[in-house]
């Protein structure tokens, strides 16, 4: 079988897509998929020690975190459409009123 | 529950002068603020006490004391009561507070209410801080006097009376805590000898060296650190030089009536203060620094009186000579002999008299001419003659004039302090040489304004104060006078309080 | 139980010190009640003292003496001392108590002349004045210790500046003030200190002790077992000096306060201008106060004094060159009261010189004999002023004699006794100062310098004095207010007649060369009387003190009665050829400026030595200067560093929040980039690596 | 007590919230576009209150003193989940008050309050968490309502922009947090504090733990509004409607100190992690470098702010950061003590933020300006409001006799008894500046002369009484501090023993 450390790696590597999207996407929407790739990453992480260790906590426990990216995307695209219709863009840098 | 009793009801008072509509407000505050003095003066007459309130074998008048917060090692205590060192400041906190709140009858002209029930709040506190003996609840106490002096300075002050406001707010607020600190490093280096905040148990746990070490810092250094961190903190209060810049630019943005509270009872916090912490707590500190600390006092005397020279304005005059008088205070404390410390606490009280008097003076003055300017008038002697008298009395009472208040308090003081301590003989005899030099500034002063021929630039009759404003005046002359020629009206119940403090060895007399 | 007149002494202050109150309370709120802006009070007090003092000093005639006090501040504690506040009543207080009541009471009756009669305004306030300086002056007079002595000699001080500047709407009356005030506080700063050195050496400031076991002890019999090494006396001294070195340095701070109020060189600079006052005050001041509140104090307290021969020898070269110094000065004035100032700073530097010279008495009798013919001289002239209107340019007046005749006479005695011309008082009391300095002179180089001086300034004493008689009332008229002057009332007269023949008479008190000459015993009254009273405070007992501890002994010229010969012939020689110089210059029908002759020296002398131009210059010049200097140094560098740390601060602040761009890429960036960071020193704390 | 309530009776003031959310969103599904805004606030601040009731009653009755654990121990209920509790439902009830004026001419009024119950739930139900999941479900019941609450003006720019900046800074925080579950549930194999903790006891990927602790702290620390994860707060409590922000500074970060507590002290033991003999995860010493920057930052930033709001947005970080001083103090031997201070501060701090926040609220109701210059003389025209914010500033700024000041101070007294006096002191030094840009308001309100001419046209009820019930409270708690100090100490005893 894997050896763990394998998907230890592949989802840092994810993790590490996703972060370097968020720094460098100022699409709102490629914001949001790359946090999908951080909690995703996440998940292999929960799935693979569950099953490393028996016990089906993590598998559960990634169920939950699927279900609440569902929400956050959810919340965070009628909070996009929002911002599209104030500033007509979905560039978060636009929205850079507030600042200091 | 007699200072209890006060401080309520002086706290009631500033709520209903609150309230009150503006035209009443001040009548109704001088009166409500009759209360308080007559009860100070109540407990003055019923006064039983001996010994020093901090140390053992102290028998103190009017004490309560119960659980406040119960916290382990730092419960709290709500714990007043009076010896005699407080007892005379609040006799003195009673009887400037109704008379400034006389003399801010024709100063005042907007937003009485809210004018009159600070100054009554003020009040309060400062009844709470010669009373509290609870560090904790002191504490309170002398934060609190802070907000009501922000807001009488920031709103019914001068020209520049932001700055002013905020400067002193912010300036004292950060020395306080310096002190704060300093003194919870002590308590917490005292660890398990105290289980409270309670000033007496840690000031004799303080004297009997239970003092242990707090982390890395060793006892003696804890000592000396605590030391200098408190009279830093409290330095800023009295002031002393140089930690004095605050004091100028308050008075003189200042209204009449908080420059009279200022000068006369708020400075005293900062000796008081010292005298209760520093120099009861921790006097071995003290007594081993004596030099230094009387250098900062001699600098004060006279540095504060040069600086007075300087000045044109009647009130920086006397602003800057509270800061040379109060120097005297100092140098009496760090003698460590009764005559010193008595004669210092003595101080206290005829400073405030007087000061307060000066001020108010200032304040007629300034009420009929509309300046405080020494060369934009001359000759008010011929026009207002009982005010000039009595600044001329509270003037030559400044000078130290023999049967005046002043005299008896800085004859104390250099009495107790020649011979205390190393070199104390040059400093004492340079400390002296203030009253040369105050002599010098209030004579040429008076000169100019006083005397000569009338000169005032006003569009209307210059004429003499109004009875409500010459009143307090000729109380507070009395006042002086009365304690100058018997000074053991407060000098044999200050002794008393401070003669513990006297250790047995000690140069001087 | 003290006789009762022993008992009624405090009175004699009180009673002043009432009619004060009387005059400020009654003369502020309700002037009408106040008869004469309250003249007639202050006569009755100041009579009642004046009799008072009689019967006190009839009582003490009779051998007995008073010294009662109370305690004023009780010290807790063992390691301190009370103060006392008390009455000492001994032959000195009591002759003190009679010439101080005495000029007050005259004063106090010319003053209804000067000043009621001259239609004055703030007659309360001036009779206040009057009361509160004269009652100061009487307890300063009987009070037992150097505390109490100083604070009345504050008070005192505080009189002065009071009458001084009595005419405030003026401004040289203020200005007079201010300095007399000011000087003499700087003299009065040097006796705090040594008042304050002496209880801290001696633990008590008693002129006198007490009886029986455990009684207080005088500090000048401390001082005297201290340095004679008997007794269980224990004193501390500081500095590090032996009791003799401290000793001497608590005498001359103390000499200080007396220098001031005495106007000795080089604090006289106060006196010429504190002329601007009120005559009649001027005389209270020069003849029986202020002035001489600070020889008192030096014969009060001469058992000290007499202990230490440096400070003996100071006080009387400092008296000698001031009698000089000022005598100088007095020839050139042109204001008659301006002359009559000088005078008084030089006749008080014999007395230092007198007491410098262990002439306690001689000193006592000048002071004496003095205060009535400079009192007598002052009222003199204030009748003249009044007559002139208010000039006293001595240059306007001249053949004032047959215009007022009893001023003339009286003033003309009362310059007799001033230029020391026999057998007027002056005459007994100069010339036995200056035997006693001589005598002691022949053995103490020192003193005789001193002599010397007081020797030469008889010469112009003589001449000043008779440059001023003759101006005034000699010669011809030179103004028109001199040839019709205003005449004077008996409220004027009456006291110039009474002075008058004090000054002509008093010095029989004491006519030490007719004893030595003649030896007639005992005609030398006033040395019994000083000797009668306490042994602590007798002039013999004095004596035995400059003897065993100062070291004086008196030397001799031939025999003694030729050294008193000698002495009084040369001065009286001197004071002679100054009058007659004087006369002849002068007492012609137009006399010149013949001052103009002495050129640059006039103008020197006019200026008086330049003395005011470097004490003005102490104080405008450089303390002023000074201070505005600290005020910068304040404002710009204490407050700027104040305001400095906020400022630095709040730029801080607004760097920091620089931050916060808006822009939330930025933000995950530096959330990202900062955890690593977090990260990586955690981990490398925990060695993860 | 006569009968025994069933044990799931203990989450009552979870259920309590839950069930008025749910409520309300039935009235908005019978009802949509009801305009009874008497019955939704009524209802909402009913539930609210019905909850401060019940934590108060158990704390009292003294339910959580031995920890009531429920489904599988994934929930615990003691002493500090009730005193959290009772926060939370205290600064709901104030806000809900508040907003029944506040939110007056504004659709979704249903929606709003709902939100607002949701977000109470979850709070409440991040101070029971007692297994890693719980935790991140209930941390995300709490933001997930949060974010619409905050862009819930969508025609607002500044709500809207506000709205984007939490909400992503919130999900970048939150993956950055389960991630970190996942890594410690890898060395753990457990999701439960305990069970983790005893799994932690002996592991020796001591690195995969580390980073994974560190990233559970950053969720943590997002919550809290700590550097460096503060970054949406300035902006998100500027942008929010008054009331949001009020009720995000206040209980929001309480919530995420509270999770923070009992995970980092019950999971992550600081004998096992910091000072284990073996290679560590000195969370204690992240804590400590977090509190010092967080409070400087926070202080130095709100001392030269324009807009009053923004200036409370800072301050209330700088407050993160005193708070955060409780968790750096750990390991100094007197954890109970500095647990309490900081809990008791979170309590004083709910009533004091709330309550300038509010009054912010207030301000914009008569939409005063927003800079310090447009709070010119305001309490000519409110003294009573003023009061309270005087009472409120202060307060904040640790001046006596407010509550603040105790708080403050024992939180500092513990951190220098637990041996970091130098935390303290720089705690001091912030409250110190602090006094500066609070006294500011304060001047303008008293001191400085009316500039601009707005008249205040009515007295809103809902918010007078909100703010003057915060300045009573606030006050009181000095008195009062006794028992809270009671509380707080039982409640960090529940943690560390």
């Amino acid at each position: 079988m894997v050896p763990i450390e394998y998907y230890l790696l592949l989802s840092a590597a994810i993790f590490s897509i996703g972060v370097f999207g968020i720094l460098t996407r100022r699409n709102a929407l490629l914001f949001l998929m790359s946090v999908e790739l951080l909690l995703n990453a996440a998940n292999i992480n929960l799935v693979a020690f569950s099953r490393f260790h028996g016990n089906l906590t993590g598998q559960t426990f990634s169920l939950f975190t699927l279900a609440l990216a569902a929400a956050e995307v959810a919340v965070g695209i009628g909070i996009i459409l929002v911002l599209y219709r104030n500033f007509k863009d979905v560039d978060v840098t636009e929205a850079a009123t507030m600042r200091w | 529950m007699w200072i209890e009793a006060l401080i309520a009801v002086t706290l009631a008072s500033a709520a209903a002068v609150f309230l009150a509509p503006n035209k009443v407000a001040g009548k109704l505050a001088f009166a409500l603020s009759l209360l308080p003095l007559v009860g100070s003066l109540w407990m003055y007459s019923t006064y039983e006490a001996s010994g020093n309130a901090l140390l053992a074998g102290s028998e103190l008048a009017f004490e309560t004391n119960f659980d406040w917060v119960v916290a382990g090692p730092y419960s709290l205590s709500w714990h007043v009561g009076l010896d005699g060192i407080s007892m005379p400041l609040i006799a003195l906190t009673t009887v400037l507070t109704s008379l400034a709140l006389l003399a801010s009858w024709t100063p005042i002209d907007e937003r009485q209410s809210q004018f009159y029930g600070l100054m009554l709040f003020l009040e309060a506190s400062l009844l709470g801080v010669f009373s509290a003996l609870d560090f904790f609840l002191w504490f309170v106490f002398w934060e609190m006097v802070l907000v009501p002096m922000y807001v009488l300075i920031g709103v019914w002050g001068g020209p520049r009376r932001k700055y002013a406001a905020i400067k002193m707010f912010v300036y004292t607020n950060i020395a306080s805590l310096v002190m704060f600190i300093g003194f919870i490093a002590l308590v917490f280096g005292l660890g398990d000898s105290v289980t409270s905040l309670d000033m007496p148990a840690i000031a004799q746990a303080l004297r009997a060296g239970e003092l242990g070490s707090l982390g890395p810092v060793g006892a003696g250094t804890l000592k000396v650190a605590a030391f200098v961190a408190m009279f830093a903190g409290f330095a800023v209060k009295v002031p002393v030089v140089p930690f004095h810049t605050w004091l100028p630019d308050a008075h003189v943005e200042a209204p009449t009536p908080v420059s009279i509270m200022l000068a006369g009872v708020l400075l005293k916090m900062g000796t008081y203060a010292l005298l209760r912490f520093n120099f009861t707590m921790l006097p071995e500190v003290a007594q081993n620094n004596a030099p230094i600390i009387a250098l900062f006092a001699v600098v004060s005397v006279i540095y504060g009186a040069m600086l007075a020279l300087a000045q044109s304005d009647l009130k920086r005059i006397v602003a800057y000579s509270s800061v040379s008088s109060m120097g005297y205070v100092i140098l009496g404390l760090v003698a460590y002999t009764l005559y010193g410390m008595g004669g210092a606490t003595f101080q206290m009280v005829a400073h405030g008299l007087i000061s307060g008097l000066m001020f108010m003076s200032v304040g007629v003055i300034y009420n009929t001419t509309h300046t405080r300017m020494v060369s934009d008038m001359s000759g008010l002697a011929s026009k207002m003659p009982i005010t000039v008298a009595v600044f001329v009395a509270g003037a030559f009472g400044y000078m130290g004039l023999p049967l005046m208040a002043g005299f008896a308090a800085e004859l104390f003081i250099f009495l107790g302090s020649f011979g205390a301590f190393a070199g104390s003989v040059w400093f004492t005899a340079a400390a002296m040489f203030g009253i040369v030099v105050v002599a010098g500034y209030l004579l040429f002063a008076m000169q100019r304004t006083l005397f000569g021929d009338f000169e005032v630039e006003t569009d209307y009759e210059v004429g003499p104060a109004a009875f409500h404003d010459v009143a307090p005046l000729v109380v507070l002359i009395l006042l002086v006078i009365l304690l100058g020629v018997d000074p053991s009206i407060f000098y044999d119940m200050i002794q008393n309080a401070v003669d513990p403090l006297v250790p047995a060895t000690g140069g001087g007399v | 139980m003290a006789p009762l007149p022993f008992e009624l002494t405090p009175a004699i202050a009180a009673l002043p010190f009432v009619s004060f109150l009387i005059a400020l309370f009654v003369g502020a709120f309700a002037p009408r009640l106040l008869p004469k802006g309250g003249a007639v009070p202050g006569i009755l007090a100041t009579g009642g003292s004046l009799l008072l003092s009689l019967w006190v000093m009839l009582t003490v005639s009779g051998g007995e003496t008073y010294h009662e006090y109370v305690t004023w501040v009780a010290g807790a504690g063992e390691a301190t001392f009370d103060l006392h506040l008390g009455v000492l009543v001994d032959p000195l207080s009591a002759m003190m108590l009679v010439i101080v009541s005495l000029v007050a009471f005259l004063v106090h009756i010319f003053s209804l002349g000067y000043m009621n009669d001259e239609g004055e305004t703030g007659l309360p306030r001036y009779y206040a004045g009057l009361g509160l300086f004269t009652a100061s002056m009487l307890s300063f007079v009987f009070a037992d210790n150097l505390l109490m002595a100083f604070m009345f000699f504050e008070l005192v001080g505080l009189c002065s500046w009071l009458l001084i500047g009595f005419w405030f709407r003026d401004d040289a009356p203020p200005s007079a003030a201010k300095k007399a005030f000011l000087v003499t506080r700087f003299g009065d700063y040097f006796f705090l200190v040594g008042l304050v050195g002496v209880f801290a050496t001696f633990g008590t400031s008693m002129f006198v002790g007490g009886e029986g076991e455990g009684a207080i002890q005088s500090f000048p019999h401390i001082a005297e077992q201290v340095l004679a090494g008997e007794g269980a006396a224990e004193v501390t001294t500081y500095l590090g000096l032996d009791p003799q070195a401290w000793f001497a340095v608590l005498g001359l701070l103390i000499l200080g306060g007396v220098v001031g109020k005495s106007a000795q060189f080089p604090l006289h600079t106060w006196l010429p201008d504190a002329m601007e006052g009120p005559t009649p005050v001027s005389a209270l001041i020069h003849a029986a106060t202020m002035v001489a509140a600070g020889v008192y104090l030096v014969a009060r307290i001469y058992g000290f004094y007499a202990l230490l021969p440096q400070v003996l020898a100071l006080i009387a070269f400092v008296g000698g060159f001031t009698a000089l110094f000022a005598a100088t000065m007095g020839v050139v004035k042109r204001e008659i009261k301006q002359v009559l100032a000088y005078s008084t700073i030089s006749q008080y530097g014999y007395m230092m010189l007198g007491l410098g010279a262990g002439g306690y008495v001689a000193a006592t009798f000048h002071l004496m004999t003095h205060a009535f013919f400079k009192a007598l001289l002052f009222l003199g002239a204030g009748s003249v002023i009044i007559a002139m209107h208010h000039n006293e340019d001595m240059w306007d007046m001249g053949g004032l004699k047959d215009r007022m005749p009893v001023t003339y006479y009286t003033f003309l005695s009362g310059s007799l006794a001033l230029a020391g011309i026999v057998p007027f008082a002056g005459f007994w009391s100069k010339d036995e100062i200056l035997y006693e300095a001589l005598v002691h002179g022949l053995n103490t180089p020192l003193l005789l310098a001193a002599y010397v001086m007081g020797l030469l300034a008889v010469f112009f004493t003589g001449f000043y004095t008779f440059r001023m008689v003759a101006l005034t009332f000699h010669g011809e008229p030179r103004s028109d207010t001199a040839r019709n002057p205003h005449d004077v009332r008996w409220n004027v007269k009456g006291p110039l007649a009474v002075l008058g023949i004090l000054a002509a008479v008093a010095g029989v008190v004491n006519m030490l060369p007719v004893q030595k000459v003649l030896g007639v015993k005992n005609i030398d009254f006033l040395h019994q009387w000083l000797d009668s009273g306490p042994e602590a405070l007798s002039a013999h007992h004095y004596g035995e003190l400059l003897h065993d501890f100062a070291h004086y002994s008196a030397g001799t010229i031939g025999s003694g009665v030729t050294t008193v010969l000698l002495g009084a012939g040369l001065s009286l020689a001197l004071a002679l050829a100054g009058a007659g110089l004087a006369w002849k210059l002068y007492a012609v029908p137009d006399p010149e400026e013949h001052t103009d002759k002495l050129g640059g020296a006039k103008t020197v002398l006019f200026n008086n030595y330049y003395q005011d131009e470097y004490q003005v210059w102490l104080a405008e010049g450089l303390t002023l200067p000074l201070a505005r200097a600290a005020d910068k140094f304040d404002q710009g560098v204490i407050d700027g560093v104040v305001n400095g740390v906020s400022s630095v601060s709040l730029f801080g602040g607004s760097r920091i929040r620089r931050v916060q761009t808006g822009v939330v890429s930025n933000y995950a960036f530096l959330l990202t980039a900062s955890f690593v960071v977090l990260l990586v020193v955690i981990g490398l704390v925990g060695g993860w690596f | 007590m006569a009968f025994q309530l069933p044990t799931w009776m203990a989450l009552g003031p979870t259920l309590v919230l839950g069930l008025t959310a749910l409520l309300l969103l039935v009235f908005d599904s019978i009802e949509p576009d009801t305009t009874n805004r008497g019955l939704l606030a009524g209802t909402a601040a009913l539930g609210s209150l019905a909850a401060v009731g019940l934590s108060a009653w158990y704390l009292v009755a003294g339910t959580g003193e031995e920890p009531i654990s429920l489904y599988q121990n994934t929930v615990v209920v003691d002493t500090m989940t009730l005193f959290f509790g009772l926060v939370f439902a205290s600064v709901t009830a104030l806000v809900v008050v508040a907003s029944y004026d506040y939110m007056r001419d504004h659709s979704y009024q249903a929606e709003y309050y709902a939100l607002v119950m949701l977000a109470a739930t979850g709070m409440t139900l991040m101070a029971a968490a007692n297994s890693l999941a719980v935790v991140f479900v209930s941390l995300e019941l709490s933001s997930l309502p949060s974010f619409a609450l905050v862009a819930i003006l969508k025609k607002n720019r500044g709500s809207v922009e506000a709205g984007l900046k939490y909400f992503l800074i919130g999900a970048l925080s939150s993956a950055i947090f389960v991630y970190g579950v996942s890594l410690v549930y890898g060395v753990t194999g457990s999701l439960l504090l305990p069970e983790v903790a005893s799994g932690v006891a002996d592991t020796n990927l001591t690195g995969v733990l580390g980073i994974g602790v560190m990233m559970i702290l950053g969720g943590f620390a997002y919550k809290t509004a700590s550097v460096p994860f503060h970054f949406w707060a300035p902006e998100a409590y500027e942008g929010a409607p008054a009331p949001v922000a009020a009720f995000l500074s206040s209980a929001s970060k309480a919530a995420g100190f509270a999770v923070a507590f009992r995970v980092l002290t019950v999971a992550f033991p600081v004998e096992e992690l910091v000072t284990g003999a073996a290679g560590s995860v000195d969370w204690v010493l992240a804590a400590q470098i977090l509190a010092v920057v967080t409070m400087t930052l926070g202080n130095f930033a709100a001392a030269t702010q324009d807009e009053v709001k923004r200036m409370l947005a800072y301050s209330s970080i700088g407050h993160a950061g005193y708070v955060l001083i409780a968790l750096a103090s750990l390991s100094g031997g007197s954890d109970q003590f500095v647990l309490a201070g900081g809990m008791a501060h979170l309590l004083v701090y709910g009533f004091m933020n709330t309550g300038a926040f509010l009054f912010i609220a207030l301000a914009e109701y008569w939409s005063v300006g927003r800079t310090f210059e447009d709070y010119n003389g305001l309490a000519t025209k409110a003294p009573f409001a003023s009061v309270a914010m005087t009472v409120f500033l202060f307060s904040l700024a640790g001046l006596p006799p407010f509550g603040g000041f105790m708080s403050k101070y024992f939180l500092f007294a513990g951190a220098v008894r637990a041996g970091f006096w130098w935390l303290a002191a720089i705690g001091a030094i912030n409250s110190a500046l602090s006094l500066y840009y609070y006294s500011r308001v304060v001047k303008a309100i008293w001191i400085e002369d009316p500039s601009g001419d707005f008249d205040i046209e009515s007295k809103p009820v809902g918010l007078y009484t909100a703010i003057v019930a915060a300045a009573v409270v606030t006050v009181l708690l000095l008195p009062g501090f006794g028992s809270v100090w009671q509380f707080a100490t039982d409640a960090a005893a529940a943690l560390v023993a």
